[in-house]
């Protein structure tokens, strides 16, 4: 009658010596994937033409973006503002950008107190030492990034 | 200078039972997260231990709700119903060896208290659930009912057997004729027992009092605060009862070879609880109608045949011999439970509708 | 590979067996009035040689001047599909013949279309707004639903 | 004097920790049993088709992953097979295979899920569940390699995949094939044979079936009373055609046949990504072709067996770079009309089981 609860106890009890393979956050931290659309995007500025194809392949809309003429006929940015709080990190911007100047960020602690501070303007959203670029459609980010924890291979926190 | 003691051991349970049931509180948590691969709480207090404490400070903290047009009386009286006698069931069961090893250890209608105590608690369970005015509440209380009086009549089934074998309804009385434990004696009446008291404190596989998936949260959905610290401790501390109960029938209480009594009353009490949480871990749970019909026609059958079985080797002189009665109980246990587990059919059904 | 019917064939059959049913075939897709639509799905769903027991697919399109509904059939035992049309005319009081009675799987697929293109179901057991709540001004699928 | 009772009306959802979402079910008890259930959907309701006509194909993408949130690579494939289809674009060899594979390793993630939070709602407190996660964890570790999210993946586009596989992902998932089949031996050890399990779960809501083709249930919960339809076998897409599997049945149609029903379901997908793995060919990921797709005039209906089910796109285009009409057949939506059905007559406790075994994902159930 009771064989097959007692397998099924035999099996729970035979786990109880198996490793654990729970990440205790705050202090052990899993490395993400190279590829992470972590919360956060980054503008490089240099490369920045203004010519706003990531604000049209955006599905929300949220980037804003206005450009003003500078005086030898080039283009200049005036103001960009991309809100963080509507987008949904779904990367189509970073691949429609003919120029490789908007890239996911790699940070996902991102969590703020007020809506408003989650829309980020030019400052700071510009790409820097403390707000790196993921590897998303950018090889040469991808190279510099450390390797992804695998439970597969038994990993249970970032080397 | 009687009162002077049973002062002195009042305090002495409320502190050590209060205490235990916190740490195994602790114990579950951490064991269940060991079963799941998990570490369980680690974070208050070194591996955790104050986290139970934690929990505590936490909910009393909490704002104590009482429902709109539920009974305000009934609703605040509940929880100390629940609570109160398992903290009772511990005044007749003896801690260690000699003279004064509880409230009243040597109390010769000790088995009678035992199952006297032990049934109030249902009406507790009942009482929140009708004065929560909650639906699923009502739910909860019916269920509790319908489960803990059916399961009631197998649990004082398997304690006759251990009064036939001992002979005396007194606790100490039984520690000391268990030269051998009666779990070995009674294979088949510690496994009525065990199945009866999980069924008793609503722990799975019979935990249809708080199916969290089905009913929300049972008879304490609508309570929060220190009633609710009342019920969750009443839960743990009648677990520490019904394992220091089948620690002292069955497994001998504080009887043991080398330790000091006391340890080995806690190592059994402990070693029950584990098995407890480690069910809790496993099995899913049965549904109403096959819990009814689990009581009645597996437990209940199994229960006479134990006593059946005690009476006939304790009347009959040649089988008197330790040994030959525990291997005759043990496949007489083996041969009933095979038996009723085809002849049962638990599965019920489908009411036309 | 579900074999999906031409139209055109299944048209015939359906003039043979129903005579003065509206039925016209044309590609993959079979047009039906929306007066006859009972009996001909019932012909399509009993007719041994076609024997389209499963509803896969209901849906509604708003094309301004007129309305189409739409219907994926299915049948399990051989294998092939068929696409019936019912056209309506107008943009008011819109109603087909609801088809619970021949496949249990339009039960839930009219409400959503009566909830969010305003389509009637005539002898649906329980025609109520499926997805938006019961006070939603409007249908919100239709083209001029702003 | 028969004793005069009232049947009790109870709202279990939408707030209710076991109708996996938003779900409500207004349910009429006699005491314990149920007299009378009728489902309450549109909680999550986000208006699929309308968001459809105001996007471009491509913008389309990220939301199919919030369809059934469970299983969005198969929504992802699901819809750029429609768009494909219609648009007449091919795909390059390397890509169909990718999808295959994502595909079938979703499957296998979906029904981890499903069948932990059965077992949930059956009672047994989370152990089962835990375990699967486990496996599922190191799924999405694969997924997230892939694609840079854990869950919502955009990872498939119009004409092919986004990204080539990474180096370390092959050999990555050749390891989870080969240990994978020993874990699903441990959950048949825990669960197959459990008394308590098949107390709780055999004969119970039991779906005929007759009643299961005409309430045009698919996916497993089809399967398991006994339809062997499958639209990779009985209408191949991809290069599904190129792969040896069956397709697991079973006769009664009861809660523990859907369960083993996705339990043999995931050796086959098992199955399948081995031969996917051996046969993956080299070359592009994704066909030549604009950024901005204009399919033309014209409409199309394509499905594909995502892990609930049919899962349909019906897509009718005029031309320009946004569909002019899109309606998604949900395979969780069109399971639950025969939940009535199968839950009266039964207990309470029953009507939680019947739910987790059918298996319903709220995101594709109200679209």
């Amino acid at each position: 009658m009771g064989l097959g609860i007692v397998k099924g106890m035999a099996l729970t009890l035979r786990h109880a010596f198996r490793p654990i393979i729970t990440t205790q956050y705050p202090e052990e931290k899993l490395v993400p994937s190279k590829r992470i659309r972590a919360p956060q995007l980054v503008w490089e500025e240099d490369r920045c033409t203004v010519c706003a194809s990531c604000a049209k392949a955006c599905p929300q809309g949220n980037i804003t973006i206005v450009s003003e003429p500078l005086p030898d006929n080039k283009y200049g940015m005036k103001h960009l503002e991309i809100d963080h709080g509507r987008c949904m990190f779904c990367g189509l911007c970073v691949e429609a950008c003919p120029f490789d100047a908007i890239h996911m960020g790699r940070d996902y602690e991102q969590a703020t107190y007020r809506r408003s501070l989650l829309v980020l303007t030019r400052e700071e959203v510009r790409l820097s030492e403390k707000r790196k670029a993921s590897g998303y459609f950018r090889p040469r980010f991808e190279a510099e990034m450390p390797p992804q924890t695998l439970l597969i291979y038994g990993e249970k926190k970032g080397k | 200078m009687d009162w002077l003691h049973w002062i002195a051991f009042a305090v002495f349970i409320v502190v050590f039972v209060l205490g235990m049931s916190m740490f195994g509180i602790w114990l579950e948590r951490r064991g269940v997260a060991r079963l799941q691969m998990r570490p369980g709480p680690n974070r208050a207090g070194p591996l955790g231990l104050l986290q139970p404490v934690a929990d505590a400070v936490k909910i009393l903290l909490k704002e104590d709700i009482v429902p709109e047009r539920g009974d305000r009386l009934l609703h605040t009286l509940a929880p100390i119903v629940a609570f109160v006698p398992a903290l009772m069931v511990f005044a007749v069961v003896p801690f260690w060896r000699g003279e004064g090893a509880g409230l009243v250890p040597d109390m010769n209608i000790g088995l009678v208290y035992l199952v006297a105590i032990s049934s109030i608690s249902i009406v507790g369970a009942f009482t929140a659930g009708w004065a929560s005015n909650n639906k699923y509440s009502l739910m909860g209380a019916m269920r509790s009912m319908a489960q803990m009086v059916s399961y009631e009549v197998p649990l004082v089934l398997s304690l006759v057997g251990v009064a036939l074998a001992a002979g005396s309804l007194s606790l100490v009385r039984i520690v000391e004729a268990q030269s051998v434990p009666f779990i070995l004696l009674q294979p088949l009446g510690f496994l009525v027992y065990f199945l009866a008291a999980l069924a008793e404190l609503n722990r799975t596989p019979f935990d249809l009092l708080e199916a969290e998936s089905e009913i929300v949260a049972g008879y304490h959905t609508e309570y929060s605060g220190m009633k609710f610290v009342m019920f969750y401790l009443g839960e743990y501390t009648h677990t520490l009862a019904a394992a220091a109960i089948g620690a002292t029938l069955f497994l001998g209480g504080w009887k043991g070879p080398l330790l000091p009594p006391f340890l080995w009353f806690l190592i059994k009490v402990f070693a029950l609880f584990v098995v407890i949480f480690w069910i809790r871990g496993t099995l899913p749970r049965l549904r109403v109608d096959q819990l009814m019909a689990f009581a009645w026609k597996f437990l209940l059958p199994l229960a006479l045949v134990n006593i059946f079985l005690v009476a006939v080797e304790m009347s009959t002189q040649s089988l008197r011999t330790l040994w030959v009665m525990v291997a005759v109980n043990i496949v007489a246990g083996v041969l009933a439970v095979y038996l009723f587990s085809r002849l049962g059919r638990v599965r019920g059904g489908r009411v036309a509708v | 590979m579900t074999r999906p019917l031409a139209g055109a064939e299944v048209a015939e059959g359906v003039q043979g067996a129903l005579p003065g049913a509206g039925v016209k075939g044309e590609g993959g897709t079979i047009w039906v009035e929306a007066r006859d639509l009972l009996p001909v799905a019932r012909y399509l769903k009993e007719e041994p040689g076609l024997a389209m027991d499963c509803l896969a697919n209901l849906t509604a399109v708003d094309y301004l001047d007129h309305f189409e509904v739409v219907y994926h059939l299915l049948s399990i035992q051989h294998n092939h599909s068929l696409v019936l049309k019912v056209r309506l005319e107008g943009r008011e009081g819109l109603g087909v013949p609801s088809v619970t009675p021949l496949w249990k799987g339009a039960d839930l697929q009219e409400r959503e279309v009566y909830d969010l293109l305003g389509i009637a179901f005539s002898g649906h057991p329980n025609l109520k707004r499926i997805l938006t709540w019961e006070g939603f001004p409007g249908h919100a699928l239709r083209k001029d639903f702003v | 004097m028969a004793l005069r009772t009232e049947p009790i009306v109870l709202n279990m959802g939408p707030q209710h920790p076991s109708t996996h979402g938003v779900f409500r079910m207004r349910v009429t008890f006699d005491g314990e049993v149920i007299v009378g259930l009728d489902p309450v959907f549109g909680y999550l309701h986000r208006g699929f088709d309308k968001l459809a006509e105001s996007r471009t194909y491509t913008q389309f993408i990220p939301l199919t992953d919030r369809l059934d949130y469970l299983a969005s690579m198969s929504n992802n494939f699901g819809y750029c097979l429609a768009v494909e289809r219609l648009a007449g674009i091919e795909v390059p060899e390397r890509a169909e295979y990718i999808r295959v594979i994502m595909a079938e390793m979703m499957r296998i993630s979906s029904h981890l899920m499903a069948i932990g939070f059965f077992l949930n709602d059956c009672g047994a407190f989370f152990t089962p569940l835990l375990y699967m996660y486990r496996e599922r964890e190191k799924l999405l570790d694969l997924f997230d390699m892939v694609s840079g999210q854990r869950l919502t993946y955009n990872y498939m586009r119009i004409g092919g995949v986004s990204h080539d596989l990474p180096p370390e992902f092959l050999p990555a998932l050749r390891k989870f094939v080969q240990e994978m089949p020993a874990f699903i031996d441990e959950y048949d050890q825990l669960l197959a044979e459990n008394e308590i399990l098949l107390a709780r779960s055999k004969g119970v809501g039991i779906l005929p079936r007759e009643m299961a083709i005409n309430a045009s249930a698919s996916g497993p919960v089809l399967r398991a009373s006994g339809v062997k339809w499958d639209l990779r076998k009985k209408d191949p897409y991809s290069v599904y055609p190129r792969f040896d599997f069956d397709i697991p049945t079973a006769e009664t149609g009861d809660c523990y046949d859907r369960y083993r029903v996705k339990v043999q379901e995931m050796r086959q997908s098992l199955r399948i990504l081995e031969q996917a793995l051996a046969q993956i060919p080299e070359g592009p990921v994704r066909a030549e072709g604009p950024h901005l797709v204009r399919p033309p005039r014209g409409e199309v209906y394509s499905r594909i067996e995502a892990p609930k089910g049919e899962l349909g796109f019906y897509i009718v285009s005029d031309g320009s770079v946004a569909p002019y009409r899109l309606h998604v057949r949900g395979p969780s939506f069109i399971n639950l009309t025969a939940l009535r059905e199968m839950c009266l007559g039964w207990k309470l406790a029953d009507a939680i089981a019947i739910l987790g075994s059918i298996d319903i994902v709220m995101g594709e159930v109200d679209r």
